[in-house]
């Protein structure tokens, strides 16, 4: 059990990270990324100095000799190395905290002794709310990757900045053509200033490239707002959501802000009553399961449907198909009833298709109270024709130079020849990359780029609210901030910071902001109006589409790895999908009926067709795909990347294809043949239904309007008969209530306690033979006709039950319950027989089946130094975060005062975008727990076991 | 009779190597009286007995959080970039703030990774003085762990202790009471919230 | 009472031998140099042996992850192996302690054996609770010592604890008791052999027994009160292995019918065994004369009985987990005997419950092939018992989230490979170098059956 | 130490049992009998008392039960009291199988123990032997010589199938 970091700051430590204050300018005080990397001796190497009494008779253990015992045993010698210098900032063993934002979500950054551990939601934000999604809580990992790119580089030799400079430069003089710099779309007002300085002084033009472009809605809002921009949403004021293949509750966009709006419509108390939830696509998505009611239907059945919606609410006249009518009907029966309160989305990149949307909402007087489209000045927007036409200008060798930021369309568009060889015809070619891609392979200039985490920027999350980057942590490499790559190149003096905080001025607070994270720009959202008149002509665009021939091919994000740029990290990589629960690959996702009728199953091996196309993919078969269908996750497959991501899946964005003026995931046709079985398939779940058991207790919204109870009237006659007296229960005592109805599955908490506990990261092998290690995970079963399934996901984690059926077996004490009501598990002392977990009705213990690889110095860098890292044979499971409660109780009684509800936030709580998780103390009745403790929807699983579980569940209702 | 004496010899003989081995076996891992020699020849006797100088002064982490902290090299040239700047000891503390190269102390109190101990839990909510834990430190010329710091040692004074509130605040017990009530009359170490007793005020 | 028992007691000990000639019978053979066959047999076992012992090496050093077990599955084939091997250290002491009280005097011919087989039985079951820990080295956690962590003591309430004390307690005793009954026959080698070095060897092993009465008599004594003390122990020691499983929550563990149950299979087994054993050793032995047919044809009655036992428990497992209405309790069974294993439990039922149903004919007991055909399929039967029990009620519990499958890895079956070779090198040992048939008390019996007393 | 006794050597059990009652009859002191098994009836010629075993065996077993039962509760109660399982401090069904276990562990051994002890057997101990055969096929009736003549005993002993009676010089500490 060595943890290599929790000693080792014991008396002070070696490292010196300097890093700003929370609220304070502190540029000034950096100190050389020499000194960061300094590890002092002892501190990393420690796993094999330790000689400990336990290591020792691990030893002797089987020896049956006594006297060696007594033998002089060495004590090793351990070095503790304090600071040279007082750092002010930094108490060793006491976290400081940072704001920052991370893709549109701001966030707070835990750092110990310099090194941030630990991503969380900031609070501040009326944006996020404090929630974090799996990508961000995921992202501090990615900031120690070891695959990142460490010193620049010119045709593959390494080079001093000053060198790089200079050449560049010098090159960049001599090249003719067009100059352009491809970002991802940016909503950052100082850094898209920048560029305008740097076009004007260099000639540099900008656009920007997503890998999942949403480039369809932005045209339409163009058309039909006269502005090229992604409208905004308010799912708390939507009474009716209606949406066709978007996720917006997943992969989609701003997955946290939506789930935080969206959820306080799932409570039945809202003044508002519950929203109903209308979901129409062709696969199951992680938004789709939590509709109150999904239609499976194949993309041209949802333009069917769309266009008989244009019809009602249009100039437009559309008689549905047959099998559509019912949906249609339902749709607007409920749409009709909530003008001006419904919302009505769409997933497609087809403008067309989001004209059509736009205008029902607009018929519907949705601007404005749902849905907004504001002018976004600080905005640079993908914009997919702009990418083909630099394509197509490099090839026609009318680009001289070409500058990539952060992004990846080499990979992102199917590693397609066209792009390659259209690079080849540029002179120069600029990576400012993370790690090595596929396009950085091409370039001839790599300028490594910083983290986030080591970065300065800001970002508009919002149309009203502004978030700033700033670092938490030296860069740990030679890298630099690709805007200031800009800057030396551009000539304008000083550093991005400097940039930036002039860019400002006084038009915001800076200090204020860089303390909170974020800032108000603008008091409320406003919305432009709407300007197109008769859609008969968009309709009878889309009524005209071309379809293809064969099994139609669905592209889409899944929500661990979205677009793939984090496909590098482990943590996201074994993240279970929330609906397939598969890990580390993409797969051929089926329907059912397609399955059965070409005599296919799950684990079979295919060999998905198009054009010139051959994906090879193991198949899932998955309810809720529609029929004549296969759905393949993006984000895979990459050819150029890190240990992690290489050689995982296949890359399906090369069945990406230019449509009407945007890149389009769902336009592909093709055919599919078995190759092979017994694909080895990483799933953590592996059968899919309750069988009909009390698991996920559940009922409707008309239900429990009549009888709060509904759904959750079982009775147990002998649930609470002890033949023993029950253990006094006084001071605190710690419970947890899960919302099944707010719950969306999204498995943010997952990532959040693996980075909070220090879970282990297994690998496929491990997760495929069923040993993953995370201490929470999400069940989801399916319900009804697998091609219209109901969908339910519940968190199962430790549920510290009173009566807890593990302890009794333990032979050594090695799990005992705590005073405070805490099912403790005390890793020194565990053997690892497994009775526990075999005891455990709920299956959340799990064991170090091996020493699991921590991976190399700087990537160990991430673990949190108060948690001991487990070696083998050792049972671990959920603590209920007790290193968080330690320090809340810690905290109260330095202050001299009572803990306060609120104060100890367990790390899924603090995370989850649904606000599903309460935790607190039950003895206190004012505490947010013990008001849901008394919510008649409260229940626990397997109540009639009597274990007296602390986690306590509220029954999932739907709106139905 | 002489067989019987024999007997009885190696019996005792048997039992005093016995006792000899549990003894010694009950140490293993346990550095009490550990006292290397370290880079520089600082004493406690000196800075803390004869001038007084505060723990906390240069172990500042002790009130506030988990770790009591090994001064920076800077702290010591607070004082000694004006006194006794000529002792080749002094010396290396200069060298060492000029240099930016650390000072590698040998660690002296070491506790396993898998025990967490909170020294501002003690020293700022219990209350209790250094030499509780370290022994005379003001009489120390070179620094040696004064208990065991084992398992054993710290159960045993949670149990002859309880929870002692501090002189100055008093309202502690009231915000975090015994719970002692409830446990059998008599029982050696009972768990409460406040005392310690449970595993994983210590583990996890 | 002669005109009762004449028929099958004549045949218990062989007509016309002298005391002399029956210690020859079996005592030369530890004189004689071994024989091709057991040299042959010896080193097939002690290659497999070898072959365990690395694999055992590499699993600790490399971890659990080795063996096929996951997050829903902790334990298939080690404790699986491990109740095996117990229930079959389960006939010995049962024929030395239980058939001595009821005054079996048939037991002397085969109790040697059977208590030999016995420990080595145990001892190749107490492998499998060392080694299935994860961390093995630090196993002296489960003995309640006074230590330095604050004195934190062991859990008395878990089953796991009471196995190592019922374990312990009756390897130690098993051994004691058959060490006990040994003493005499070593003597009788000691003042036989010519060899100087084996006189040294069995005088130190036989502690200087020279056959007095005064001895004898407390000898007697001694036996007596160690087979009442190993009556109920052998008896608690498959209950409280039972109770591993019993006082669980797993549905198909958590049965009250267990105890009884674990203790008529772990007979049933013990006795298919102590057969398979001995068919081939009286051959090989010559010891026909001492175990004979009547000893067989016991032994196969036992089976029998027991075996009926054993599925009059399937029967009444099934019954009650249909009438408790307990859903994941009925789920389970019906899992058992449709689901993804069904073909272990029908391998189980063929095995213990069909199979033992020939032993109604005289015949099928009188015919040494079948008899050892069916003693080997017993034994597999049981085993499967055990595999049931313990995979297919783990793979399937409450939340079938967490549903999973099971297959041993390569190193969990050479693991149990190993055990054999363990067991028969130990016994080929056994045979060659201690009496294997209780000599002083076939001699005590002689008279009383040929002279029907 | 060497000393004389007067042995009279059987092949037949029973033989040796009419002998040695007889002896018993005519107040011969025997000394001991060695025979290859235990020959019922002997105890009653040569006036052997009931073994004290059981008693230890009692003794010993009560102590381990007391030990077993003290124990647990004092660790699981007393000493350090843990929740374990909500189950109450003494969770008094939970020991029994300890406490039994305890019992027959010291009972057993405890009884061998004392076997051994008593009886002076221990790894190493020469044995005293009358006749190398005593313990294969031989039934050796030891007398005191100077307790017993020989001619009395040939007398006796012949009579009833004796192969041999005489006189053997016998190491008593081989």
């Amino acid at each position: 059990m060595s943890n290599l970091e929790k000693e080792s700051c014991g008396s002070g430590c070696g490292c010196k990270p300097s890093t700003p204050d929370y609220w304070q300018d502190v540029e000034n005080k950096v100190v050389s990324k020499a000194e960061l990397m300094e590890f002092p001796e002892g501190e990393f190497d420690n796993f094999s100095v330790r000689k400990t009494r336990r290591n020792f008779l691990k030893i002797m253990g089987y020896s049956v000799s006594a006297l060696p015992l007594t033998g002089c045993i060495k004590i090793p010698v351990r070095k503790a190395l304090p600071y040279t210098y007082k750092q002010n900032t930094i108490i060793p063993g006491v976290a400081n905290w940072y704001a920052s934002a991370f893709n549109g979500l701001p966030v707070l950054l835990k750092t110990r002794e310099g090194r941030p551990i630990k991503v969380e939601g900031n609070e501040k934000s009326s944006f996020g709310q404090g929630g974090a999604n799996a990508q961000a809580q995921a992202s501090v990992l990615s900031l120690y990757d070891t695959n990142r790119l460490r010193e620049p580089s010119i045709e593959g030799s390494e080079v001093s900045w000053e060198q790089f400079d200079d050449s560049l430069r010098k090159l960049l003089s001599e090249a003719k053509g067009r100059k352009v710099l491809v970002t991802k779309s940016l909503r950052s007002p100082s850094e898209i200033s920048l560029v305008k300085e740097l076009s004007n002084k260099m000639g540099l033009e900008h656009i920007a490239f997503d890998a999942v472009s949403s480039t369809g809605e932005a045209s339409a809002n163009s058309e039909t707002h006269g502005v090229y921009t992604l409208s905004e949403f308010d799912f708390e004021q939507a009474d009716v959501v209606v949406s066709f293949g978007n996720d917006f509750l997943g992969a989609h966009r701003s997955d946290v802000a939506n789930a935080k709006q969206f959820s306080k419509r799932r409570n039945p108390k809202h003044s508002r009553g519950m929203n109903k939830h209308i979901q129409v696509e062709s696969n199951m998505s992680l938004t789709g399961s939590n509709a109150d009611h999904r239609f499976t239907r194949s993309e041209q059945d949802q333009r069917d449907i769309l266009l008989s919606l244009a019809a009602e609410f249009g100039d437009y006249s559309h008689m549905p198909k047959a099998n559509n009518k019912e949906v249609v009907a339902k749709i607007i029966k409920e749409l009709k009833l909530s003008r001006g309160n419904a919302l009505v989305l769409s997933g497609s990149n087809d403008k067309n298709v989001q004209i059509l949307i736009n205008q029902i909402n607009h018929s519907l007087g949705n601007y404005g109270k749902t849905i907004f489209v504001s002018e976004k000045s600080y905005e640079k927007l993908s914009n997919d024709q702009e990418v083909e036409q630099l394509i197509a200008d490099m090839n026609g060798s009318r680009v001289g130079a070409v500058f990539f930021a952060g992004v990846d369309p080499v990979y992102a568009l199917g590693e397609s020849e066209r792009l390659k060889s259209a690079l080849s015809k540029v002179r120069v070619r600029v990576a400012m990359v993370e790690s090595a891609s596929s396009t950085s392979n091409t370039a001839n200039f790599i300028a490594p780029a910083n983290h986030t985490y080591e970065s300065w920027s800001d970002e508009m999350v919002s149309s009203t609210e502004l978030a700033m980057v700033q670092p938490a942590i030296q860069p740990l490499f030679g890298t630099r901030m690709w805007t200031e790559t800009l800057m030396s190149l551009g000539g304008i003096e000083g550093s991005f910071y400097d940039y930036m905080k002039n860019y400002w001025g006084n038009r915001i607070d800076w200090n204020q902001t860089l303390h909170d994270g974020v800032t108000q720009i603008k008091s409320e959202k406003d919305s432009v109006s709407y300007k197109l008149g008769s859609i008969n002509s968009v309709a009878k665009k889309v009524k005209n589409y071309q379809e293809g021939s064969g099994l139609q091919i669905i592209g889409f994000k899944n929500y661990a790895i979205g677009d793939g740029a984090m496909a590098n990290n482990p943590w996201l990589q074994e993240l279970p999908d929330p609906i397939t629960k598969a890990t580390w690959d993409n797969h051929a996702l089926i329907s059912p009926a397609y399955a059965k009728s070409e005599g296919l199953s799950t684990g079979d091996i295919v060999e998905v067709t198009s054009g010139k196309t051959k994906l090879k993919l193991p198949v899932i078969v998955q309810p809720g795909v529609a029929q004549n269908a296969v759905a393949i996750a993006l984000g895979y497959g990459h050819s150029v990347g890190g240990k992690v991501s290489r050689k995982l899946g296949a890359n399906a964005f090369s069945l990406v294809k230019f449509v009407n003026g945007s890149y389009q995931y769902t336009a592909s046709f093709g055919s599919l043949k078995k190759v092979g079985t017994g694909a080895k398939i990483a799933r953590t779940q592996t059968h899919q239904y309750m069988e009909g058991r009390d698991i996920v207790r559940e009922t409707t919204f008309d239900a429990y309007k009549k009888n709060p109870k509904a759904g959750n009237d079982k009775v147990f006659k002998l649930a609470n008969v002890d033949i023993y007296p029950a253990h006094k229960k006084d001071g605190h005592q710690w419970a947890m209530a899960i919302n099944m109805s707010s719950c969306t599955g999204c498995s943010a908490c997952i990532v959040s306690c693996n980075a909070e506990n220090n879970v282990p990261v297994v690998g496929k092998t491990e997760i495929a033979r069923k040993r993953d290690m995370h201490w929470l995970r999400l069940d989801r079963y399916y319900k009804g006709d697998d091609n219209e399934p109901e969908v339910v996901h519940q968190p199962m984690l430790c549920q510290h039950c009173e009566n807890a059926p593990c302890e009794n077996v333990c032979p050594v004490l090695a799990t005992v319950h705590s005073s405070d009501g805490i099912n403790q598990q005390i890793y020194n002392r565990c053997v690892g027989t497994r009775y526990c977990a075999n005891n455990c009705p709920y299956k959340v213990r799990r064991f170090n089946w091996f020493n699991y690889d921590r991976g190399e110095e700087v990537e160990r860098m991430v673990l949190n130094p108060d948690i001991s890292q487990r070696t083998r044979g050792i049972m671990e499971k959920c603590s209920f975060c007790i290193q968080r409660i330690q320090d809340g109780k810690l905290k109260a009684k330095r202050e001299r005062r009572e803990l306060q509800d609120g104060d100890i936030k367990v790390a899924c709580q603090q995370s989850c975008p649904s606000n599903a998780i309460v935790f607190g103390d039950m003895m206190n009745p004012e505490t947010e727990i013990s008001k849901q403790l008394a919510d008649e929807r409260k229940y626990v699983v397997l109540e009639e076991l009597n274990v007296q579980p602390r986690v306590n569940y509220l029954t999932k209702i739907r709106n139905k | 009779m002489k067989k019987l004496l024999g007997a009885m010899v190696a019996f005792i003989a048997f039992g005093a190597f016995s006792t000899f081995i549990v003894v010694q076996a009950r140490q293993i891992g346990y550095n009490q009286g550990y006292a290397p020699d370290q880079p520089v020849a600082f004493s406690h006797a000196k800075h803390a007995g004869e001038l007084e100088i505060d723990c906390q002064y240069c172990h500042y982490g002790a009130d506030k959080g988990r770790h009591a902290n090994i001064p920076p090299t800077e702290t010591c040239l607070n004082c000694h970039s004006q006194v006794k700047t000529n002792s080749p000891e002094i010396r290396k503390l200069q060298a060492s703030v000029d240099s930016g190269e650390n000072i590698q102390w040998v660690k002296v109190n070491f506790l396993p990774d898998f025990a967490y101990f909170n020294h501002a839990q003690h020293v700022n909510v219990g209350g209790i003085s250094c030499q509780k834990c370290h022994g005379p430190v003001q009489e120390m010329e070179i620094y040696y762990q004064h208990e065991t710091l084992g398992m054993g040692w710290c159960i045993n004074c949670h149990r002859e202790n309880g929870i002692a509130p501090p002189e100055d605040h008093p309202e502690i017990n009231d915000v975090y009471p015994d719970t002692q009530e409830g446990y059998p009359a008599g029982a050696h170490l009972y768990q409460g919230s406040g005392n310690g007793g449970d595993c994983s005020k210590c583990h996890y | 009472m002669s005109d009762v028992v004449s028929d099958l007691r004549h045949k218990l000990v062989p007509e016309d031998r002298t005391y002399k000639q029956i210690s020859e019978d079996i005592l030369d053979t530890l004189e004689e140099a071994p024989s091709k066959g057991w040299l042959i047999g010896f080193s097939i076992s002690a290659l497999l042996l070898t072959i365990g012992f690395l694999t055992v090496a590499y699993q600790v050093g490399t971890g659990i992850g080795t063996w096929g077990l996951n997050k829903t599955i902790g334990w298939s084939w080690d404790i699986t192996n491990f109740v095996f091997w117990v229930g079959i250290g389960h006939a010995g002491t049962l024929i030395s302690a239980v058939l001595l009280i009821f005054r079996q005097k048939w037991r002397t011919a085969i109790n040697r054996a059977a208590e030999a087989m016995t420990i080595f039985a145990v001892a190749c079951a107490g492998i499998f609770p060392l080694i299935h820990a994860g961390r093995p080295w630090l196993l002296y956690w489960v003995f309640p010592y006074p230590n330095t962590h604050g004195s934190l003591w062991t859990n008395f309430r878990s089953p796991l604890l009471w196995d190592v004390f019922a374990i312990s307690t009756y390897l130690t005793v098993s051994l004691v008791f058959w060490y006990m009954g040994l003493l005499p026959d070593l003597a009788s080698v000691r003042d036989r052999t010519k060899s100087s070095i084996r006189k040294v060897i069995y005088g130190l092993l036989s502690f200087g027994w020279n056959g007095s009465n005064r001895t004898w008599h407390h000898w007697e004594v001694m036996s007596l009160v160690l087979a009442g003390l190993a009556t109920p122990l052998v008896l608690s020691v498959h209950t409280i292995v039972s109770m591993d499983f019993a006082t669980s929550i797993v549905p198909g563990w958590h049965t009250t019918i267990f105890p009884p149950y674990f203790v008529a299979g772990a007979i049933f087994s013990g006795f298919a065994m102590v057969l398979t054993l001995m068919i081939v050793t009286r051959k090989v032995l010559n010891w026909e004369n001492y175990v004979t047919m009547a000893h067989i044809d016991a032994m196969c009655k036992v089976i029998l009985v027991t075996g009926m036992i054993v599925g009059l428990a399937y029967g009444t497992e099934f019954f009650i987990a249909w009438y408790s209405g307990n859903e994941y309790e009925r789920y389970c069974f019906i899992n058992r005997a449709t689901g993804p294993y069904w073909w272990a439990y029908w391998s189980m039922i063929s095995c213990n419950v069909i199979s033992p149903q020939f032993f109604w004919s005289k015949k099928m007991r009188n015919n040494l092939v079948v008899v050892f055909a069916l003693s080997i399929v017993v034994n597999i039967g049981m085993w499967f018992e055990r595999f049931v029990i313990i995979t297919t009620s783990l793979h399937r519990d409450f939340l079938p989230s967490s549903w999973s499958m099971y297959s041993p890895t390569w190193v969990e079956i050479w693991t149990f490979i190993g055990t054999f070779g363990l067991f028969f090198t130990l016994f080929f040992i056994f045979i060659r170098v201690l009496p294997g048939i209780a000599v002083a008390e076939v001699k005590s019996v002689y008279k009383f059956a040929r002279n029907d007393h | 130490m060497k000393k004389d006794f007067v042995v009279a050597i059987f092949d037949d059990e029973e033989k040796l049992l009419s002998g040695a009652f007889k002896a018993r009859d005519k107040n011969m002191e025997i000394y001991d009998v060695y025979t290859p098994f235990p020959v019922h009836g002997l105890d009653d010629a040569m006036g052997i008392k009931r073994s004290f075993l059981p008693y230890v065996t009692f003794l010993a077993g009560a102590a381990g039960l007391t030990l077993a039962v003290s124990y647990q509760v004092w660790t699981m109660a007393i000493d350090w009291p843990i929740n374990v399982g909500g189950k109450p401090f003494i969770s008094w069904p939970a020991f029994v199988p300890i406490s039994f276990e305890l019992t027959v562990l010291f009972a057993a051994h405890t009884t061998v123990a004392a076997f051994l002890v008593y009886n002076k057997l221990f790894p190493g101990k020469n044995p005293v032997i009358m006749h190398p055969e005593q313990t294969c096929n031989k039934f050796v009736v030891a007398m005191e010589k100077d307790k017993v003549s020989l001619e009395d005993a040939k007398a006796l002993f012949s009579e009833h199938g004796a192969l041999e009676v005489k006189i053997q010089n016998v190491d008593m500490n081989p």
